[in-house]
């Protein structure tokens, strides 16, 4: 467990060393360097996951299994239990990852707002030691195998971007910053009582009131918990959690959180956050479906699932077409497509999972990278608004042609990842639920529609005089495109061995 | 295919397309003839035609300094395009290897092909009125090949064959059968051939008033031999349209033998066919009046309307399932 | 071809093809640094890629037979399937043909870009990409390859559509093409997917086993005719093509028109002839319906166009019309029996398809040339471009014969066929069949007359007469690599006319492949005579119809110019002004424009557009007239949708409404409603 | 279930969650801030003692820590950190009162009883006392969410926040005999960093908008109208 350790302690220690270093410049490269490095220790500890030999083929089914879960890495940090299998570790990765490339890309960045003082030194203390903050709990949220600890991180996670959120201290900003910390907190204690609830049914069945709240204990005492407890704990931890998720109609918050924060933030918001409520979400769903596994309707958390997830898909997409301010358009992207995926894990079934999981995936990596672009041309053009962000492919090449594509690839265009894990889901809803598809469908084109009617003046046409371009680093998201390019045109096998594992966590059975 | 391509076969051919172009003013002259009886005149002698046609290739050739190449080679493609149509249609007899090279929708093609070229003629030059009667002459083509092509579409069906010579062989061996749909066909054939070879009520060959004119406003920057040409190919038409109605509706008399007997019988047969025709023809011109061009379309609707009526009741009563 | 060159060497050609393209994108990436690489680089390899694309088509063709490999790329249990049969030769053929003529003339024409501030490398990048798409569709083996290329084709013509993005039509077209090109592609996929659920997976053979009851084997046609139809721009889907194509660079116009619609055909080729297998004579019926509509619609609104390109495009709606009749016909006598007759009409349509490839390749470059030497679209302002650009004028006139389907040139010979086919109709059982294929064939006629009436506007109107404008009466002939380019493909347009035989022997390779039987009897009289059915049905020889047309016209032109004049007073021949009835010395002005041209059939056929035409007196006295065209479709499909999704959005956008409280509201309202439902 | 064969503890229990429930009431009806938050206060502090006494019948050892945790937090430093704040900000006088108070005070009335309704398939009989303390404690949540939803003011707002976490705190000893120890803390301590970040946008918001009416934080909203 110490490359767990070490990709906990780094971003922890991280925060507190930013919290105290002056000079920023200097904590821009700090705050890259300990980014790569839990990075490093991301993959050290995917490394060690993927060494660890899972049982051939079915796992059993929830409920079904006895024993640990197979292909998994158990252990205790300071007492508290932590579990990393094929699911979370492959979300460390990629939240270690693209916290990462938005790092390099907030090195400049920030610099740059501090020069046009809409922030002063303290305050840009203030952002490196919570962005490293936000890394820490999302990671804790991910890796522990505590409902209780999960919901302490998540609860941090919502507790260290709020104050990012609200770093430019305009009034839109403290409003927005409000917004998410009133609706996130509200939905947050909720998923605590939904947390309560799982406990109190898991005291009648497990001796040990200390592992009561352990995820895989639970998991594999499912079948026991009492269905109607269960079922009310996973309304009130979908509400909950689902508010993180930006569920429709608990989404609220999320629009205006990240257009007013500072564009890395919108990025690894984006990216990561809604990932990890997401993920929180499946693992309650598995535990649901053990419990009701035998009652009349066992599908339930699937049902609910599926119609928040396909509300959400089709209203952000309306959203979409009046949007004014270009980071709130992203965002309801982001919600749209967070709906995506959560219609596919509630479709369950091993195709649609897999494909859900390819999803987050691709979704974080193009939707981090569109942020960044976003955050150069509303440089560029000194505005979020839509409608004075004009020609950018004339003013500056890299930066149009990047949007344009990173957003060719989020409507789901190939050869782009995003392509081919809608086509797997589309696929699994023909298989399963047909009628669907068609909704689906009609909603990405009105999406897309959505999308497009924004992007093609900002990007193309002739600029106003005097746009001039500014000084962008375009690694991040060319490194970001390009793999999802790589993804949409070959899935790696090593990479769909990891997905197939996590899909046979999920759904017990495997898709490879 | 074979019975097609035999030695006399192609001399027949040779011969029988130099008969058209030798034909041709015949008949407009013989049409001429009668009309001006009909309007108690005595009226140009019968072979005035051929004599205007010898005057104007006598005269030199004038072309306006704004004509392109086109305009000069306009007149030979028409007339060679008119004449290759009319060489597949069987004037004496059948089974000409003509028949075989080009069946009747090929003949539609080859009089749509001298078309084109006529309207691109008329507008070569770059005058007001070339462009008008292009437009024109393009807008009654237009109505009228449907309808042509419905009306031989009606014959080719019943006779399983778009080829001219083997549509006229079938109606000589099952005889004379009465059918509704070749009464259709004729009458939008007749249209047709009416609109096409520009005579009255669409078009007046003989009108010089530049706003009523169709045909004439393309060649009124001809002149001499071309003009000669463009001449003849129109009589060329009209002889065509003639021989096609005579000989495909009423086959009885046209050779089917090469000897000459048969020639003979029936160049005699579809000369009378033709006198009859002319005279009909002639008639009509004298009792109807032209008609303003935008009920033109009225008139050639009627056309495809009855063309295709005939392919109906012939799908519908004829071969009946 | 000798017993050498075997499906192998095919299909590396095919793929040497798609390397060529890839490479083509890859070297214009220079072409920020060094504009002439476009120029050097980019587009020859563009037209080496066709040669190999043809080369591949051809050696397919040849030898019938089918070889397909999988690739390590895609899904990791389903990896790219690549296949390469008769059907796909065909259409690698076709792409290949007008890839080498753009590959010839477009060297010449980007030159003129590299002073534009247009990104030269998105011009090569993604015409290499779009090539590639194009190639890859055709060689696809499996649903998923299949959408990818199509997207990627899409996609990438969608960046060259929005090239000249300045103009804010032309953003909005590109936006439009985008758009539409997105829903079919959906509706393509939700095809594929309802096979696939009926079969075991997403390759095509796995595709072909699937057993459709009759419902879901409807559906899915009626998904893929939609989705493949609005690609191919049939009515009433068409509304993006004559925006889109006009505003793309012409040779990539050309590659769209004549390619790209060609391939959406061979998607619905591949989709319902060999995926799906068989069918109910009423798809055909169907298919016979929108293909006469979308002949006759697109013929009608392509006549009262004035802007050159546009024009051209509503004529491809119009050809792409014709080719579906035929595939029509060809689905009813498939379905009813007539192996042979459906084999006919399938042939007609696939040789439409590469006619029309070769002529609208052909005008769009004409086009090209045109817009390169005057910058002018407008008929209206064009004028005696004959004496100005004679190579492009003569190259055009095929252009113009071919399309208006006038013997001996090609266009003649796929109609032909077509009529051929319609009139097999009498064999059907059914009486309704029996006479709805007459009625087709009378739309047909009709629609090929009133094509000759469009072209001979346009010819006359650009290329006759003279020049209505300065820059026009400024026009130069062109660079030699475009007029080779048009040289070309109007060489190609009269062999295709002339010896049919030939290619229909090469052809017939295809129905023999998908449907199992061709027509052995088309060439069986020689290469001299062409009898589809029989002899005694029909036959047509191109060359002795060249050879008579020649023989006679030039024995006539030698006679009266030499023979007979011979000692006559005067035998060349003399200048002089235009006589115009003896008015006034005729002025540019007083020329039949285009619109004045069309007028007559506006007032024939108006009803069916939403014309517009208004004379207003200006302060000066002189009148002044206004004309609109518009299109009723819009009315009728596009603008009640766009207005449903805007109203939606309105409501829904009120969820936001800034209060807090009102968010509150909103989690309580779901927590108690999800409690309520669960209990 | 018959109360009288209830131990007394748990009758005791029962009484007091009832007091909870009842204390939620009047922080929902009562207009002035400061006795708001006295109010919440005594509501901590009940909670407080529930925990004590459910640990005393179950002889939890944990659970006393955790009371005095509830009742430090809860019953004292929370409360007064809203004093401070409310003084800081001139709120003493404030009042507010909502808009249709019998309304508001039905629906509560209505979430209680849904909240039993909802409890009620939990039909093991050896849970139903615990079953009715997890209702109160869903009621006293829901109450809490109403609150935050009918009050205009911040602080009001945040004090429906924190009566959401006393329900929780309450389902969470009564009904499970208290989570485990390290969930209890960081719950605390989450809760804990809340409230002083409440505190900072308090200032925040009253800077930015010079009110603390939530009402008037209406900036970021879509617009139905034309664009």
């Amino acid at each position: 467990m110490n490359a767990l350790t070490l990709v906990l302690l780094t971003p922890l220690l991280g925060a507190l060393i930013l919290g105290l270093i002056r000079p920023p410049p200097l904590a821009g490269w700090f705050n890259l360097g300990v980014s790569a490095l839990s990075l490093a220790a991301a993959l050290w500890l995917a490394w060690s996951v993927a060494l660890v030999s899972d049982l051939p083929g079915d796992l059993g089914g929830p409920g079904a299994i006895n024993g640990p879960i197979a292909g998994s890495l158990a252990g205790d940090i300071f007492g508290l239990p932590f579990r990393v299998d094929a699911f979370n570790v492959y979300l460390v990765v990629l939240t270690a990852f693209v916290a990462l490339t938005t790092s390099v890309f907030s090195r400049p960045y920030m610099r740059y707002v501090l020069a046009i003082g809409r922030i002063g030194p303290r305050r840009l203390r203030t952002y490196h030691s919570m962005y490293q903050l936000f890394m820490f709990t999302m990671l804790v949220a991910l890796t522990t195998d505590n409902l209780g600890v999960m919901w302490v991180a998540v609860e941090g996670a919502t507790l260290a971007t709020v104050l990012l959120v609200s770093l430019y201290r305009t009034p839109e900003a403290v409003e927005a910053a409000w917004k998410y910390f009133i609706l996130c907190g509200v939905g947050i204690a909720l998923a605590l009582f939904g947390t309560v609830l799982t406990y109190f049914a898991a005291q009648q069945v497990i001796s040990d009131p200390a592992a009561g709240l352990n995820w895989s204990t639970l998991y594999t005492e499912a079948g026991r918990l009492e269905p109607a407890v269960m079922r009310l704990a996973f309304v009130f931890l979908l509400v909950g959690y689902g508010t993180k998720v930006g569920l429709v109609p608990m989404h609220q918050w999320l629009p205006d959180a990240h257009s007013e924060g500072p564009t890395p933030m919108s990025a690894v918001l984006s990216g990561l956050l809604l990932n990890v409520a997401l993920y929180a979400v499946v693992r309650l769903k598995m535990l649901v479906d053990g419990s009701l596994a035998h009652t009349d309707n066992p599908h339930l958390a699937g049902y609910l699932l599926m119609g928040f997830g396909l509300t959400s898909f089709l209203v952000a997409g309306l959203f979409l077409h009046r949007q004014r301010d270009i980071k709130r358009m992203f965002s309801y992207s982001s919600i749209e497509h967070m709906g995506l995926m959560t219609f596919g894990f509630g479709l369950g079934g091993p195709l649609a999972t897999f494909g859900a999981l390819l999803h987050m995936l691709v979704h974080s990596l193009t939707k981090s990278a569109i942020f960044v672009t976003v955050g150069h041309a509303t440089h560029i053009a000194g505005t979020q608004a839509i409608e004075q962000i004009r020609g950018l492919i004339r003013t500056q090449p890299t930066v149009g042609w990047s949007l344009l594509i990173g957003v060719a690839a989020i409507a789901g265009f190939p050869p782009f990842g995003v392509f081919m894990s809608e086509f797997l889901l589309l696929t699994a809803t023909m298989k399963t639920a047909p009628w669907f598809t068609l909704v689906l469908l009609s909603g990405l084109a009105v999406a897309f529609a959505g999308l497009f009617r924004h992007l093609h003046p900002m990007v193309y046409g002739t600029p106003p005089e005097g746009q001039q371009p500014v000084a962008a680093n375009m690694i991040p998201v060319a490194v970001h495109l390009t793999l999802v390019l790589w993804l949409g045109l070959a899935i790696p096998a090593f990479l769909a061995n990891w997905l197939d594992r996590a899909t046979g966590l999920i759904t017990g059975t495997r898709l490879l | 295919m074979d019975n097609y391509l035999t030695l006399p076969g192609w001399v027949l051919a040779v011969f029988q397309s130099c008969l058209y172009i030798a034909l041709a003013p015949l008949l407009v002259g013989w049409v001429r003839k009668v009309k001006a009886r009909l309007q108690n005149r005595r009226g140009a002698p019968l072979f005035q035609a051929y004599r205007d046609l010898y005057k104007l290739l006598a005269k030199e050739a004038r072309v306006a300094h704004t004509a392109s190449p086109l305009f000069r080679a306009a007149p030979y493609i028409v007339f060679t395009a008119t004449w290759m149509a009319a060489a597949t249609v069987p004037l004496l007899v059948v089974d000409l290897p003509t028949a075989a090279i080009a069946d009747i929708i090929v003949l539609v093609g080859l009089l749509a092909l001298a078309r084109v070229f006529l309207a691109l003629a008329g507008m070569d030059v770059g005058t007001a009125f070339g462009g008008m009667g292009a437009s024109r002459e393009m807008l009654i083509g237009a109505l009228a090949e449907p309808a042509m092509l419905m009306a031989v579409f009606t014959l080719a069906m019943t006779a399983h064959s778009t080829n001219l010579s083997s549509v006229i062989d079938y109606h000589l061996v099952d005889g004379f059968v009465l059918r509704p749909s070749y009464l259709f066909a004729l009458g939008g054939l007749i249209l047709v051939a009416v609109a096409e070879s520009g005579r009255i009520p669409i078009d007046n060959p003989t009108t010089h008033l530049e706003l009523t004119m169709i045909h004439e406003a393309m060649l009124l920057e001809y002149s001499g031999r071309h003009l000669a040409l463009m001449e003849w190919s129109a009589q060329i038409k009209l002889l065509l349209y003639g021989t096609l109605i005579a000989n495909v509706f009423f086959p009885w008399g046209i050779g089917r033998g090469f000897g000459a007997a048969a020639l003979g019988l029936g160049l005699a047969a579809v000369l009378a066919k033709l006198a009859a025709l002319g005279a009909v023809l002639a008639v009509g011109e004298t009792v109807l009046a032209k008609m303003r061009l935008f009920r033109a379309p009225e008139f050639l609707n009627l056309a495809l309307l009855l063309s295709l009526l005939g392919l109906l009741s012939h799908v519908i009563l004829e071969v009946g399932a | 071809m000798s017993g050498a060159v075997t499906m192998q060497q095919a299909l590396a050609l095919a793929g040497l093809a798609v390397v060529l393209a890839l490479a083509s994108t890859l070297v214009s990436l220079l072409a920020k640094r060094v504009p002439a690489t476009l120029r050097l680089a980019a587009t020859p390899l563009l037209g080496l890629a066709g040669l190999a694309a043809l080369a591949a088509g051809l050696i397919a063709l040849a030898l019938g037979g089918t070889v397909q490999t999988t690739l390590p790329l895609g899904l990791p249990w389903l990896p790219w399937h690549v296949r390469l049969d008769a059907l796909a030769g065909f259409f690698l053929l076709l792409i290949g043909v007008v890839t080498c003529a753009v590959g010839l003339y477009a060297p010449a024409y980007v030159r003129g870009f590299e002073h534009g501030h247009d990104s030269l490398t998105a011009l090569g990048g993604f015409s290499g990409l779009f090539l590639t798409g194009m190639l890859m569709v055709v060689l696809a083996d499996d649903a998923f390859l299949f959408m990818v290329a199509w997207e990627l084709m899409s996609l990438s013509s969608y960046f060259l559509v929005a090239y000249h993005h300045e103009h804010s039509a032309n953003r909005r077209a590109a936006f439009l093409y985008l758009l539409m090109a997105h829903v079919g592609g959906l509706m393509i996929l939700l095809g594929y997917g309802v096979l696939a659920a009926f079969g075991t997976g997403f390759s095509f053979s796995e595709l072909r086993a699937a057993e459709l009851p009759p419902i879901w084997a409807g559906v899915a046609f009626a998904l893929a005719f939609m989705g493949f139809g609005m690609k191919a721009g049939l009515v009433p889907l068409h509304a993006w093509l004559p925006e889109a194509h006009p505003v793309a660079p012409s040779h990539i116009s050309a590659l769209m028109s004549g390619v790209m619609l060609k391939v959406a055909v061979y998607g619905f080729i591949r989709f319902v002839f060999d995926l799906i297998g068989q069918f109910p004579w009423q798809w055909g019926v169907v298919v016979l319906i929108i293909g006469c509509l979308s002949a006759l619609f697109g013929v009608l609104a392509a006549l009262l166009q004035t802007d050159l390109k546009r024009l051209l495009a509503y004529s491809s709606v119009e050809n792409l019309g014709i080719i579906f009749i035929g595939l029509g016909l060809s689905l009813v006598f498939l379905s009813t029996g007539y192996r042979s007759l459906g084999a006919l009409a399938f042939v007609a349509a696939l040789y439409h398809c590469l006619n029309h490839a070769l002529f609208k390749g052909l005008l769009f470059l004409g086009a090209g040339a045109i817009l390169h030497s005057t910058h002018e679209r407008d008929l209206d302002q064009m004028g005696g471009l004959l004496r100005r650009k004679p190579w492009t004028g003569l190259f055009f006139l095929v252009g113009v014969l071919s399309i208006s389907a006038l013997p001996p040139f090609n266009g003649f010979v796929s109609e032909w066929l077509t009529f051929q086919a319609a009139l097999q109709a009498w064999q059907l059982q059914s009486g309704v069949l029996r006479s709805l294929i007459p009625i087709a064939s009378a739309v047909l006629a009709l629609t090929g007359a009133l094509v000759a009436v469009t072209f001979v506007k346009v010819y006359g109107v650009a290329f006759l007469g003279q020049a209505r404008s300065r820059h026009v009466r400024r026009a130069r002939p062109g660079p030699w690599g475009m007029q080779a380019g048009q040289g070309f493909l109007a060489l190609l347009c009269l062999l295709l006319g002339v010896f049919p035989t030939w290619v229909i022997g090469l052809i017939d390779a295809v129905p023999r492949a998908i449907l199992g039987g061709g027509l052995p009897q088309a060439g069986a009289y020689g290469w001299l005579w062409l009898t589809p059915v029989s002899p005694q049905t029909a036959s047509y020889s191109g060359p002795l119809i060249v050879l008579m047309l020649a023989g006679i016209g030039l024995t006539v032109f030698w006679g009266l110019n030499y023979l007979w004049s011979r000692g006559a007073p005067v035998r060349w021949i003399r200048r002089g002004d235009a006589w115009d009835c003896g008015f006034a010395p005729p002025s540019p002005r007083m020329q039949y424009t285009a619109t004045a041209f069309a007028q007559p059939i506006r007032r024939v056929f108006g009803l069916l557009f939403q014309i517009d035409e208004t004379m207003t007196r200006q302060e000066d006295g002189t009148l002044r007239h206004r004309l609109h065209i518009g299109d009723r479709f819009w009315g009728l499909l596009y603008l009640p949708i766009a207005r449903a999704v805007e109203s939606a959005a309105r409501r829904v956008v009120l969820l936001q409404s800034g209060s807090v409280r009102v968010y509150l509201g909103w989690t309580l309202a779901t927590l108690v409603g999800l409690l309520w439902i669960i209990t | 279930m018959n109360l009288s064969l209830l131990p007394l503890l748990q009758q005791l229990v029962l009484v007091l969650a009832a007091i909870v429930l009842f204390l939620s009431f009047v922080l929902l009806a009562q207009n002035r801030l400061i006795s708001a938050i006295h109010a919440f206060a005594w509501q901590g502090a009940l909670v407080a003692a529930v925990t004590t006494v459910v640990a005393a019948t179950g002889h939890i050892h944990h659970l006393y820590f955790s009371a005095a945790l509830t009742l430090a937090l809860k019953a004292l430093l929370i409360p007064w950190m809203l004093h401070r704040l409310v003084r800081r900000l001139e709120l003493e006088r404030h009042t507010e009162s909502l808009q249709s108070p019998t309304l508001v005070t039905m629906a509560a009335v209505a979430l209680v009883i849904f909240s039993y309704w909802l409890v009620l398939p939990m039909i093991q009989e050896e849970l139903t006392f615990t079953r009715n303390i997890v209702a109160i404690s869903l009621a006293v949540v829901l109450i809490g969410l109403l609150m935050m939803v009918f009050r205009t003011q911040a602080v009001a707002q945040v004090l429906g926040f924190m009566s959401m976490e006393n329900g929780l705190f309450l389902a969470a000893v009564s009904a499970t005999g208290g989570m485990p120890l390290v969930v209890e803390l960081g719950v605390a301590f989450d809760v804990l960093v809340a409230m002083v970040l409440f505190g900072v946008f308090f200032l925040q918001i009253r800077e930015s908008i010079d009110s603390l009416d939530v009402d008037r934080l209406n900036r970021l909203r879509e617009t139905g109208g034309d664009q």
